[in-house]
């Protein structure tokens, strides 16, 4: 069953992706990829009840694995060098080189070969994820299939690009599945460096020539994470004798000079999840399309830096080195946070709240309680869901009124009645209680509260993140509805996987007591398992719907009911409102009182000029260019800090 | 008994007040006087020191003046003004709101003129 | 970047008169103001041509409502320079006393609207709760809080008796101690400096150039002021022009706050100077020829251009109000500003809409 | 249910917030009713407020002549009133147009343009004048119904 | 720069009289001279028509052959100007204001023409 | 956990009565603020009269999300107190009304009137700035306390204002902010004039008006809540603190000028965060 199981996740995509690429028949492609989405979730779902277990093969289909594992990388690392002489880039060429050469001396003099099998864990953190990938990713798979009709058809392509694209995406959620039930970190190193190759697989897909820089820069990038891993590797082969990841965590703390190498993990994971001064690739893969940067941002890609961190959370509680990781992600969380208030562009708005929740779910990690840790869970989940929705709704937009500029979707109720109305949810489950998001960034607060620099870093930033996302939700619904709502045909394969997702982050916040009970406590527990030192304690009791503590309550049904009484209300208030009279704006009694011109005013000359309306960007305040440059300079020193707090 | 002032022509005219603004007056203002059936009588008021300077510009009706707003940007509100009340045009003025600086479209007069009503006539671009 | 396109009156609380300014701001920066005029236009002064010349008395006293006395004034004042007529020392020291009372309820007013425009209320209410002494002192010598009808070609049509005098007297003092105790909150409070400090500023040159007047002028650095020209008693009383040379909304407030105890002492000087003798001489004939009188009022430099034909109509009557002369300069002000200093800045130059349009 | 509409409907006459136009008038009417809501008459006794918004407001005050121009600006600030309202005319320009009826941009007095409840009549009336003119409004406020 | 120079004046304000007029409850006394509502006696009035010339509203009619003096009270601007040049001294202004309306009115007074003898003329009749 | 009879208690004080004290507080306000302005102000109940009369008056709508809004951001409010009642997590029930701020937000940016829209703008940028501080002052009292539950303040010997003063003062900040009193009525003022003229409430009339200003009285009362946490020991100790505090509120509002929001941003983050840090670095060194 476990083996069944293992295969569907990981095998299973790649073989689909190889279905996709070879053949050509779009039906075909279609069914492929919506049944390997329906199969990831089934499998994903029934891994539920199995875990934890540990497995491990030696052979998979026949195959040996680890040889071949091994040999798939040496030819994955050739293949990113000579990408990187194919780009003329001298960077790649250097990182990729080098990890040549150290993973040919790790191989070749460090490691026995004994033991030639691959052990993969599933526990309830890598089931949390593998739920995300597999759930999450898979939707955003068949909403792409409309999606990419769509976009071909805008860029007047002859021959449809869809095979390779779709026979990526696949090979990503297999890959995201199979790096996060590794406990070998050389294998974990194999997929994290596979995952950069789908990143620039996917961020250069249109060939446009910024998204071949943006790809290039993805590329290079992802290969200093990868070296950053590889280093750790080595010096923890070196220190325990052992990668495997559940070893190196038990052993970790007791080893002398061990915080290092988990440093170096933590800047390979900070490259991977975007973190300043690392974030201009995920900026980057804005150019590609829509399904691309919500699978990079939401479920898959960003998601295994932070887990990463989180994996390796328990080998270094309390430490100067966890000090610094809380401080790194909080300053993360405040920074990008600023720089999403500058944006208009509704995907870098997406791309810069992505950076900067996982910075918070980055700083939870650092801070290393057991209530930050099922904080960092519960943000990884719902960021995951909400953000996810989001992605796809502006990409339903953009293609709809062709810009994705916040600026251009006021009152985009009226033209686009159904996605409008979930993008405004989906922010709100971003910002709001009672939804999951809220609670994770209440229990963030929460377990930060003693933490002088970090909680006021939360505070700052929370309340940015609040600016840029609430201006937003409140422009979708700015217009007089006064010609009424046109309704909205949107494909069925764009509707429901929106309809789903929307759904699932308010159907999961109010299912979160539950989640907790069955994922985040049995999570803590292996955590104690794990690292004897620890003793944690689950943090909340759950009790009618609600999570407690001594430090605190979040009575998450009551609130759900008040929300539905609320909503009763406000809906029923709505219908009432309809017999209001209608009133034009209020423009200091210049109003047009021609039809012919509405929301204008009669200015000078006698001349109607429409009203325009706009968000404050603050853009004298915070140039995002001059922030950037401060951030990174700001992160570069906390990076420095962390690996040298590491020693 | 008229005030003392010094005669131009619509061809000295942005001439002298340019030189006047480089002597250091300031501009007061503009009058328009609705003289006979076929003139205006165009009078610029400057001031320096609390000495007064007038010029005096009269014109035949219908035909443009040059405005001299290019000189003194302050001069656009009193030339809009008797565009507007006079229906005189102005050549060249800085803002130009096209007589309608005080009239609405329902006012098709130039309701200052005394003689004889002068249809309002658009105003140069 | 996005900007926001909004129209700023013609009906907005802060203004409390209507004057239209189309506004485009960025992130709450002016970066275009455009202004429209014509909410208030009346078209007054051509009803020279139905009404006599004693009658436009009555109605260029009603160009406006705050600056009502001194348009009278003026406007005798051209009428008698034309028809040659001399006016008695009484009448000239009565208008005076008048005009300066006006000058102060003026001031008053501007000083309240001008707090309400960067939201001190208090402030607001204590200043108008001060002018309210002023209006008695209007009603009761003249029959009228506001429009005081007490000039006519050739003198005044009022008198104020040694009792009057008194007690005007007693009343000034009591507001120019109730002014004086404002003072630091006018003018040196964090509050009220951090609003008007360095905002609007229109350097001298930019001032002359743009045709600046009255305290709109004299808040740049330029002294002039019209009551130079010795015009009613001005000859026989003691004045100096204030000024302040930043250029800014607080230097305009200066100089407004400054004029203010500035009049009440010329009140003083004048009322305790008053000759003896008649308040009027009788005028005959008509007028005829051209005039041009310009008198200082609350907002600056006000001139009249008449032209009499010798009929009991006039021929002309041409108004140039220092509002209409503060437009181009307040259009030049506006851009770089923030979306909250609008109304302070224009409030700056005390715009009086009716003058400007009439 | 009746104790609390007879409340609303007491409430009326209590809380009559005011938005005051400025429809080409000389100031004098505008100053004076200005000079109302400061500390010495202080119409906030009777829970008047200006509130500056047509929306907001139930009385209209007005004075003023008004012309082509600002006619337009009447009407639509008396449309944006929620109902129940009452327009309030002060000072002789605005209850005919006073001085200046035969001037060439003037069309005359408010009632014109909008149906005027209280004419107050003075060049500019006093304050008390104007508060005798809201009450006489109010008076028609109360027997209003929700039209 | 000072923060809050205003504090003394608020909390003198707070504990000394507060100067709101009790209006309407009390209403003051109007000074001497005041120019309220604009009242014709009638019974003086010569119909000789200088008010109407003389008024710079042009708001009253007199007509002398039926003895009628009309004035329109709404464009009336209490200017005193009538009330000057009015040979019989007739027109006054009084101390109060002319009350606020709730329609259009115009005073219509019906005197006597002055050709006859003024001893029969009926009372003359205000019309509000 | 709390008894049946203590949850239905809190929900009728924190439904019913709280408005209503709410109400009577800000009546008293405008009294206040009256006479320091020397006259003689409204009657105390004038809230109430304004708020039933603007709820008959007819419903005038642009959007009817408008309508949505104002009953939700109602309904946070009235939520949040009940919290405040029932003694729950402060983190949360200032997270609740949060979600009113959001919606009165939304609400007016339904409307595309530019004078709503900013100051729904700078609605934001005022939650934007008083929401740290509120967070941190939050945080100061878990330092101290060692919990975010109300219940856990109750259980202090010592009022909380001598070991939290700056964080008094912040919170003092934070709620004017929060009040929209001077200088800070920046968003929309409440009587006086300003040049975004009633800025979010602008194209909100009638009923909805009044909608908004019952929102607006329980949150005058959730925060005269928070400010008589800091003296939890004695009930005549909390009155008087609240009292005192609310008096310096009018007492500010009338001794300053409105000042601009980037003013505000600027000096309430410099002057909150540096307070909060010396407070919170006292408490936890
Ligand atoms: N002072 C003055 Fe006037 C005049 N003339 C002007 O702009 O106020 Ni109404
Ligand atoms: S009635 Fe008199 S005071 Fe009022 S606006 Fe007209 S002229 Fe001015
Ligand atoms: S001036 Fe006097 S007497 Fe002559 S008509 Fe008029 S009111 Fe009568
Ligand atoms: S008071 Fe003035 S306006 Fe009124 S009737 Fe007499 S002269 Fe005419």
């Amino acid at each position: 069953m476990h083996s069944t199981l293992m295969f569907i996740l990981i095998v299973l995509p790649f073989l689909a992706a190889i279905a996709c690429a070879v053949v050509p028949v779009k039906q075909v492609r279609s069914a492929v990829v919506v049944v390997t989405g329906a199969l990831l979730v089934v499998a994903s779902l029934l891994l539920i009840g199995k875990v934890p277990f540990e497995t491990s093969f030696t052979s998979m289909a026949g195959l040996p694995l680890a040889s071949m594992t091994q040999l798939a990388d040496f030819l994955l690392l050739g293949f990113v060098l000579f990408l990187g002489w194919k780009h003329k880039h001298l960077g790649i060429k250097i990182l990729a080189g080098a990890q040549l050469v150290i993973l040919f001396a790790l191989e070749a003099f460090m490691m026995d070969h004994h033991a030639a099998s691959m052990a993969f864990v599933a526990d309830p953190l890598s089931l949390t994820l593998v739920l995300i990938i597999s759930i999450v990713g898979s939707i955003i798979c068949i909403h792409a299939i409309p999606y990419m009709d769509n976009h071909e058809h805008h860029l007047h392509l002859t021959i449809s690009r869809q095979p390779r694209f779709f026979a990526w995406l696949v090979v990503l959620l297999g890959t995201m599945n199979a790096l996060v039930l590794t406990n070998d970190l050389l294998a974990f190193y194999f997929f994290f460096e596979l995952t950069t190759l789908c990143s620039y697989m996917l961020i250069g897909h249109d060939g446009t020539e910024e998204a071949t820089n943006n790809s290039v820069r993805a590329l290079y990038l992802g290969s200093m994470g990868g070296l950053a891993l590889l280093l750790g590797a080595v010096f923890f082969q070196n220190m325990l004798g052992s990668l495997e990841i559940q070893e190196i965590i038990k052993l970790a703390p007791s080893a002398g000079y061990a915080m290092l190498p988990m440093a170096l993990l933590c800047v390979a994971a900070f490259v991977k999840s975007a973190q300043a001064p690392f974030q201009s690739w995920l900026l980057g893969a804005m150019v590609a399309p829509t399904p691309t940067s919500a699978l990079l941002h939401s479920s898959t890609m960003v998601k295994a830096g932070v887990y990463l961190v989180l994996r390796m959370a328990p080998g270094f509680v309390d430490t100067t080195l966890s000090t610094y990781v809380a401080l790194f992600g909080a300053f993360t969380f405040l920074a990008t946070a600023l720089l999403a208030v500058s944006q208009s562009n509704a995907k870098r708005i997406l791309a810069y709240s992505t950076v900067s929740n996982l910075g918070l779910i980055i700083a939870c990690a650092g801070i290393n309680t057991p209530a930050a840790t099922a904080a960092a869970l519960f943000l990884i989940i719902f960021h995951a869901v909400s953000k996810a929705l989001l992605f796809l709704c502006v990409g339903t937009i953009e293609q709809r009124i062709e810009s994705r500029d916040i600026e251009d979707m006021h009152g985009l109720f009226v033209r686009m009645p159904v996605t409008a109305s979930l993008a405004v949810i989906g922010v709100l489950t971003m910002i709001l209680p009672p939804f999951g998001m809220l609670m994770g960034k209440w229990m963030a607060i929460e377990s930060a509260a003693a933490n002088v620099p970090v909680i006021m870093m939360l505070a700052l930033g929370s309340a940015i993140t609040l600016l840029y996302w609430a201006r937003w939700a409140g422009l979708l619904m700015s217009h007089p509805l006064q010609g009424g709502v046109t309704p909205e045909v949107q494909p069925k394969l764009t509707k429901y996987p929106l309809v789903a997702l929307c759904g699932g982050a308010v159907l999961l916040s109010l299912l979160s007591p539950w989640i907790y009970s069955a994922l985040i406590v049995p999570m803590i527990d292996m955590v104690n398992l794990a690292n004897p030192q620890a003793m944690f304690e689950a943090p909340y009791v759950t009790s009618k719907g609600m999570l407690g503590a001594d430090s605190g309550v979040f009575p998450v049904a009551p609130l759900f009911l008040v929300l539905i009484v609320g909503m009763f209300l406000g809906l029923r208030v709505l219908k009432n409102a309809q017999g209001a009279r209608e009133a034009s704006i209020y423009l200091a009694g210049a109003q047009s009182r021609t039809a012919q011109t509405p929301d204008s005013f009669v200015g000078p000359v006698n001349q109607p000029v429409k009203v325009a309306n706009a968000n404050y960007y603050l853009t004298r305040l915070l140039p995002e260019g001059k922030v950037t440059c401060w951030v990174n300079t700001a992160a570069v020193l906390l990076a420095l800090l962390l690996v040298v707090g590491g020693l | 008994m008229p005030i003392p002032t010094k005669q131009v022509t619509k061809e000295t005219l942005v001439a002298e007040v340019l030189q006047l603004k480089n002597a250091g007056w300031r501009i007061v203002t503009a009058t328009c006087v609705d003289l006979n059936e076929n003139e205006f009588d165009l009078i610029y008021h400057f001031d320096k020191d609390l000495q007064m300077e007038h010029l005096r510009l009269t014109v035949p009706k219908g035909a443009p003046v040059p405005s001299i707003s290019g000189v003194y940007l302050a001069a656009f509100l009193v030339e809009n003004e008797i565009q507007d009340q006079f229906g005189l045009c102005f050549d060249g003025l800085a803002l130009n709101f096209a007589n309608h600086l005080y009239l609405d479209d329902e006012v098709a007069t130039t309701p200052f003129c005394k003689f004889g009503v002068v249809r309002k006539t658009a105003a140069a671009e | 970047m996005a900007q926001t396109i909004l129209p700023f009156g013609p009906q907005h609380p802060v203004l409390p008169e209507p004057i239209h300014l189309k506004l485009t701001v960025e992130d709450e920066i002016v970066v275009d103001a455009l202004p429209a005029l014509g909410y208030v236009h009346r078209g007054l002064e051509k009803l020279c041509d139905i009404r006599d010349y004693n009658q436009m008395v009555q109605i260029v006293e009603r160009v406006c409502g705050i600056c009502s006395k001194i348009h009278a004034m003026c406007y005798c004042q051209g009428i008698e320079e034309m028809m040659g007529v001399e006016v008695p020392d009484r009448a000239k020291f009565l208008r005076v006393i008048w005009s300066e009372l006006h000058r102060v309820h003026s001031h008053l007013l501007w000083l309240g609207l001008f707090a309400d425009a960067f939201g001190f209320e208090a402030l607001f209410y204590q200043f108008w709760k001060i002018r309210e002494k002023v209006m008695d002192i209007n009603e009761a010598t003249t029959g009228n809080r506001v429009i005081v009808s007490v000039n006519q070609v050739g003198g005044v049509r009022r008198d104020l008796s040694a009792e009057q005098l008194r007690w005007i007297d007693a009343e000034l003092k009591v507001v120019e101690a109730q002014v004086r105790a404002l003072r630091a909150t006018t003018l040196d409070d964090y509050t009220v400096k951090k609003r008007t400090k360095g905002i609007g500023v229109l350097s001298s040159a930019q001032a002359m150039e743009l045709g600046a007047a009255g305290p709109t002028l004299r808040g740049s650095g330029v002294a002039q002021d019209m009551r130079q020209l010795k015009y009613a008693a001005f000859d026989r009383l003691d004045f100096q022009p204030i000024s302040y040379p930043d250029g800014d909304s607080w230097s305009r407030c200066a100089v407004r706050y400054d004029e203010t105890l500035q009049s009440i002492d010329l009140v003083r000087q004048a009322m305790a100077r008053l000759p003896e003798g008649e308040l009027s001489v009788k005028v005959k004939g008509k007028p005829e020829g051209e005039v041009v009188t310009r008198v200082e009022q609350p907002r600056g430099e006000l001139l009249y251009y008449l032209k009499g034909n010798g009929t009991n109509n006039l021929d002309r009557c041409r108004i140039r109000t220092p509002t209409f002369a503060n437009i181009p300069p307040l259009v030049v002000m506006l851009p770089g500003l923030e979306l909250a200093d609008v109304p302070v800045v224009v409030l700056s130059i005390d715009p009086c809409i009716s003058c400007t349009e009439r | 249910m009746q104790a609390i509409l007879d409340f609303i409907k007491s409430s009326r006459i209590k809380s009559p917030w005011l938005m005051h136009f400025d429809c080409g008038s000389c100031n004098g009417c505008d100053i004076e009713t200005l000079a109302c809501l400061t500390p010495v008459y202080d119409v906030e006794r009777f829970g008047i407020v200006n509130v500056g918004n047509p929306k907001h407001a139930d009385i209209l005050i007005v004075s003023g002549t008004v012309n082509h121009r600002n006619k337009k600006v009447l009407a639509n600030l008396y449309e944006q009133m929620p109902h129940p309202k009452v327009v309030v005319a002060i000072g002789a320009c605005g209850l005919s147009g006073g001085v200046f009826r035969e001037a060439p941009n003037v069309v005359g007095g408010i009632d014109k343009v909008i149906p005027v409840d209280a004419y107050v009549p003075g060049c500019p009336p006093k304050p008390e004048a104007i508060i005798d003119g809201v009450v006489l409004g109010l008076q028609k406020f109360a027997e209003k119904s929700l039209a | 720069m000072r923060l809050g120079p205003m504090v003394p004046t608020v909390v003198k304000n707070l504990i000394s009289k507060k100067s709101t007029r009790p209006y309407p409850f009390v209403v003051r006394e109007p000074f001497p001279d005041q120019r309220g509502e604009l009242y014709c006696d009638i019974e003086q009035c010569i119909f000789c028509g200088t008010c109407a010339r003389k008024c710079p509203s042009q708001c009253i009619t007199v007509d002398k052959e039926q003895g009628l003096w009309i004035c329109d009270p709404f464009a009336c601007v209490y200017c005193g100007t009538c009330e000057e040049v009015c040979p019989t001294h007739c027109l006054h202004h009084k101390g109060a204001w002319r009350p606020v309306a709730g329609e259009r009115q115009m005073i219509e007074m019906k005197g006597t023409p002055p050709k006859k003898k003024k001893k029969d003329a009926a009372k003359d009749a205000a019309a509000e | 956990m709390m008894s049946i009879l203590g949850f239905l208690l809190a929900l009728v004080v924190g439904v019913f009565v709280a408005p209503i004290l709410g109400g009577l507080i800000t009546g008293l306000d405008r009294r206040i603020t009256a006479r320091i302005q020397s006259r003689l102000g409204p009657p105390i109940l004038q809230p109430f009269y304004d708020v039933a009369k603007l709820l008959g008056k007819e419903k005038l709508l642009n959007n009817s999300w408008q309508a949505f809004c104002a009953y939700v951001y109602l309904v946070a409010a009235a939520t949040s107190v009940v919290l405040f009642f029932m003694q729950s997590d402060l983190l949360l029930i200032f997270f609740v009304q949060a979600v009113g701020a959001v919606f009165l937000v939304i609400g007016a940016m339904s409307v595309p009137s530019p004078y709503s829209q900013i100051g729904a703008q700078r609605e934001l940028i005022q939650v934007l700035t008083y929401e740290p501080l509120l967070v941190l002052v939050l945080a100061g009292i878990y330092v101290h306390t060692g919990t975010f539950k109300i219940s856990g303040i109750y259980a202090l010997e010592e009022p909380m204002l001598l070991k939290l003063p700056l964080l008094f003062l912040v919170l003092g900040y934070a709620l004017t902010i929060k009040l929209r009193k001077s200088p800070f009525d920046i968003s929309a003022s409440a009587h006086a004039h300003q040049e975004i003229v009633r800025g979010v409430y602008t194209e909100f009339s009638g009923p909805y008006l009044a909608i908004l200003e019952i929102a607006h009285f329980y949150e005058v009362i959730l925060i005269l809540g928070l400010v008589s946490l800091f003296w939890s020991t004695s009930f005549v100790g909390m009155l008087v603190l609240v009292a005192l505090t609310y008096l310096a509120e009018i007492l500010v509002d009338n001794v300053s000028s409105r000042m601009t929001w980037r003013w505000m941003v600027t000096s309430a983050w410099a002057v909150g965060l540096t307070l909060t840090l010396i407070n919170l670095l006292s408490l936890t060194m």
